[in-house]
């Protein structure tokens, strides 16, 4: 079965199954324990302008079939990831995406900029989930007008494929996805991570040194299938899903809620391995569940009778 | 399969069998296992070990026998991962991801040296002291232990039986030193000037280390404990404020990957 | 250990383990197998004027540490509450909370005052999660004018303790929280379901009747933590947590964050008699945790360093 | 505990012990647990058992055993839960709820009577023939048995042994009729123009029964599952459309309460 991706731009993945951003690092880390070729696609790490610290540990914390993190979005700058990390990349024979994120317009702005002269970025995701500093820290994702923004300047700048990664932690994420479309994007992610938080009782304080956390993993799924549902049948571009993906059934059901492609994250860190074993298994689960090809089964469980 | 990328040998996550089981104190478990994987690693370093959780859990080596391909892990247990470990029976197989991270430096020769350890941080040092005992020459070891009583008080007789000198501090004075290690450690100090510091244990007692040794001229050398996640350095979970900046543009640095041992010198401990 | 919560206009429990509305039927059902006396008190299904229908089966879908339901409110109306459901209520000696709904104002408003001469009715519990269908549909939840109005149409007719049930499915429902305090709110109880979805893959469509369902359960605990700590530093009433409350320590993580008391709803299902375990065990795992008291706990989690 | 409120005889979730397991087709397990309140059922009532899953699993009662105290669960393998039950062995305990649910209501006397069964929907109709066979006197007994393939034909040994006549179709032909069970059931019903029917098995085969006994003037008893949560009638999650309005102000009723077995007059069947 042909597993391959045509998405919009010319952008081509060979099979559906992309790293997650945040989750894969920039590439070297698993690429002794995973074959990162064999992957669709790898999405790394957000990266700002200059460096941002992150947040202070502890940045981890396991819930029910969930993980709570407060990475906080440490990343070395764009022109650090450009001269230290591109290298590394260039020996990469599959997509790579790269993930941007600032606190104003003009800061994803500059880092499209840059990495608009980068042939090695396929493609670039624009996290939407970062708090817009000059707009009293509200997430640029909450709001379609700023987030329209931030997709309109970024589109000036850059003639590659881009995705705009949209935040749940609104009423309507469907409202900002049609937005940043209308703003130019050739693509959505769906979704980042819902906000949570844990409490550390023996130490009686926040689990997270960033207080609260952004919850991954299997528990989201069902709000992420929701989500990608909802974008998918309102937007007319192609959707990227994820959340909580562990197994080929459950792409599956990414692409039959609407999904083209999906991105897979928490579980490579139980699994380096999962994604490879998920490329392998997706055809004769497909074929399991009466599906020739990937875009028979995307949007499959729109069609038939449920009302838009 | 990566042919032509020559940096890639292809690691990945394997099972190992355990061949023995033996509660060595209340809630501690030690699993012998069989891996000649895990045997190439350095005292310090750890396995990442997959368990019913979301995420794996990291666990150092308590002793590393290279002719016969097996290590051991203690295990207290703590919560549901470290209580799933330590009701692995012989026979049974875990998957591991390692060894992982950065072990200790080796002891440097001609330098007296002090093995500090609390808790479960005790094993580690164990591991240390097996590898280079024999290889090193230093003009004298002491192994400081502390624990809440006497029954935690783990390896001491493992300990003995490598012949070196073995202080004790215990939290209710049930043997040994009434208290923590440190006043064991401050004694020391005060006879060597210099010297080579390797500890390991609860982040208090690596606090309480990182103060008193502040203004000693030896090296100390602290393994640190850090919630991960990925354990090879791909997420940035398990991150520590040091005064270097680490790779990924902040002043911290991972534990999975440039730790879990750091020289005192790079931490910035609070 | 006094386990016995004070809550505003005299309201008083036993203990803070009250039965989450919809997952104990009115009372009976579960009668047989849980000591409900035992409880704090048990809150019923959703209360409507008139009869509501529900959705189509299937109602329910398992998710990673989760469930998803779409039974739709489904209610005899609050002529038949009364006549068939308070006789037995009356044997109850616990307190018990009418969780109320409606589609207008007025709905609410009918349902309050119904059982404003129901002395059997400790409390109400304002169920803010309903479609307006004057208003198109959105939920009153969603919109802090509309959850304003709908409270403040309650207060009017009744003098009975009311708690408004606040949803997750909004970007900031303190915001809505603060609305009905201002409208004279007692209390706050948080979070109803999170909206999520499941594909049934080999019936080739969602897997609930009712398309997309509510998310309950452990996956749920993370993101409900958040909400109460959210909620509970900003209004100056107390609240209510629930959401994937299985155990003892995960009580003491709500009251930490913030709660007064809390509802136990999905893990019922599949523990009837686990909420009496829980408030069996409340006390020594308080005490375990440092705690001499609920008060001690309540919000403990909130203080030292955490900023606001 | 609840003195003084008679209705409150207390009832509660419990352990069973699984007495003996045997595999009757490929991926169909039967547990013999021993049980006396289970083997207080009514044939087609169920048990509500606790898997690793969020949810209880619903199964029906393969046989009652009142003499001995031991109840049958013919469990098919289909997902974590049956998959898990399925795993069982002889001592392993269960934890349920139950006997839950209205079962058949007993033949009456004097009329033929039909037991239609496909795939795990046969075991409840076993537990009827075994309760009523003796104690109702039925001037004609037929057991009409569907399934995919000959090996899913379950319990046919035992209804042969009982001395009635079975029938039999699979969808392959591997065994009996080529096809469904709904030509031996017109069969039927053209030589009995009176008569009961009980059935049970996949919702697509009892849409089938409800619709060709529109105009049979006997009558029909149908077991139908439903996903369930509580499984004692609180949260409303197993509904099914029925003419008569159910409890809770709407035509819809409980398959774990009213149900799961049906007279056809009742449901809505589309
Ligand atoms: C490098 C390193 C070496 C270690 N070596 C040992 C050892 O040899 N023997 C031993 O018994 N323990 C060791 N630990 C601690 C051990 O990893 C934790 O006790 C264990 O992860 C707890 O898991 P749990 O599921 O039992 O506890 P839970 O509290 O249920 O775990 C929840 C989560 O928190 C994490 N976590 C909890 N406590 C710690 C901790 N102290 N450090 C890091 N993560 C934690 C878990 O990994 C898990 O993700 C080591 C930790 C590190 C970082
Ligand atoms: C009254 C009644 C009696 C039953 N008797 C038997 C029996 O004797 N033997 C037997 O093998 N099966 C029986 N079933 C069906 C059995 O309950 C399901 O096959 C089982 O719940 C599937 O669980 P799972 O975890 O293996 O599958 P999964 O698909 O993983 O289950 C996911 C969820 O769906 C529910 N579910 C899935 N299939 C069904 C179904 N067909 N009916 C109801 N809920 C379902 C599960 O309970 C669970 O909540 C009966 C069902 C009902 C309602
Ligand atoms: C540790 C961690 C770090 C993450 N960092 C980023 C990030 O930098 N940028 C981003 O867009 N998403 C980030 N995410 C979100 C993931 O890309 C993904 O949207 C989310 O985890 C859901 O997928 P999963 O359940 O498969 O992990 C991060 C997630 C995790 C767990
Ligand atoms: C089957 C079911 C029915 C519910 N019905 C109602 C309802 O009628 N009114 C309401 O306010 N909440 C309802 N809820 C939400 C619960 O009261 C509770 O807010 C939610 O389930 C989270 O708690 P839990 O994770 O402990 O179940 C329902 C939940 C479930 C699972
Ligand atoms: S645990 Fe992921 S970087 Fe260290
Ligand atoms: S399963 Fe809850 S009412 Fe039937």
């Amino acid at each position: 079965m042909n597993l391959g991706v045509n998405l919009p731009r010319g952008l081509v993945l060979k099979n559906p199954i992309v790293a997650a951003s945040g989750t894969f690092g920039f590439g070297p880390e698993y690429s002794s324990y995973v074959d990162v070729d064999a992957l669709g696609g790898i999405a790394v790490k957000g990266i700002s302008p200059d460096p941002w610290p992150g947040n202070p540990p502890p940045r981890v914390w396991e819930t029910p079939a969930g993980l709570l993190n407060s990475i906080g979005l440490q990343n070395p700058g764009v022109d650090a990831f450009i001269q230290e990390d591109i290298p590394f990349l260039n020996s990469v024979k599959t997509v790579v995406i790269a993930n941007i994120i600032g606190h104003t317009v003009d800061e994803y702005r500059h880092v499209a900029q840059r990495l608009q002269r980068e042939p090695r970025i396929d493609a670039l995701e624009v996290n939407i989930s970062c708090p817009n500093i000059k707009e009293g820290g509200m997430s640029f994702g909450s709001d379609p007008d700023q987030a329209f923004a931030v997709m309109h300047a970024v589109r000036e700048v850059t003639d590659k494929p881009v995705m705009v990664k949209v935040s749940p932690n609104v009423a309507e994420p469907w409202v900002i996805a049609q937005s940043v479309v209308a703003a130019g994007a050739d693509m959505v992610s769906a979704i980042n991570t819902v906000i949570g938080m844990a409490i550390d009782l023996k130490a009686r304080r926040p689990a997270l040194g960033g207080v609260t956390g952004g919850l991954s993993g299997p528990a989201l799924k069902p709000i992420a299938v929701r989500m990608v549902y909802e974008i998918a049948r309102r937007v007319g571009v192609p959707v990227i899903g994820m959340g909580g993906i562990q197994s080929a059934e459950d792409v599956l059901e990414f692409l039959m809620a609407g999904a083209k492609a999906v991105m897979v994250g928490t579980i490579t860190f139980q699994h380096p391995t999962r994604m490879v074993e998920i490329i392998r298994e997706l055809p004769s689960v497909l074929q399991r569940y009466g599906f020739a090809s990937l875009d028979e089964a995307t949007g499959a469980a729109l069609a038939g009778g449920v009302a838009l | 399969m990566n042919g032509g990328k020559g940096m890639h040998c292809m690691k990945r996550d394997y099972d190992v069998v355990v061949v023995q089981r033996r509660v060595i104190a209340p809630q501690h478990v030690e699993l012998i296992v069989e891996s000649p994987d895990l045997a190439s690693a350095q005292p310090g370093q750890f396995a990442h070990v997959l368990t019913p959780g979301m995420l794996r859990r990291p666990i150092s080596f308590s002793r590393i026998d290279r002719a016969h391909g097996q290590v051991g892990l203690i295990v207290q247990s703590v919560g549901i991962g470290t209580e799933w470990l330590c009701n692995r029976q012989a026979g049974d197989r875990l998957n591991v991801l390692g060894p992982l991270g950065r072990g200790f430096s080796p002891p440097e020769a001609g330098q007296p040296w002090a093995l500090v350890g609390g808790g479960v941080g005790i094993p580690p040092l164990y591991a240390a002291l097996q590898a280079w005992q024999n290889t090193v020459h230093v003009p004298q070891v002491v192994v400081i232990l502390g624990a809440r009583a006497a029954a935690y008080l783990i390896m001491a007789d493992d300990f003995g039986r490598l012949g070196v000198e073995v202080r004790t501090a215990t939290d209710d004075g049930s043997a040994g030193q009434h208290g923590t290690v440190l006043s064991a450690v401050t004694e020391w100090m005060g006879v060597h000037r210099e010297g080579q510091m390797m500890a390991c244990g609860p982040t208090a007692m690596l606090q309480a280390v990182y103060q008193v040794t502040a203004n000693w001229s030896g090296r100390t050398q602290l393994a640190l404990e850090q919630r991960m996640g990925c354990g090879i350095g791909a997420c940035l979970a398990c991150v520590v404020a040091t005064r270097s900046p680490g790779t990924h543009g902040s002043q911290y640095q991972r534990v999975c990957t440039e730790g879990p041992v750091f020289d005192r010198e790079e931490l910035v401990f609070s």
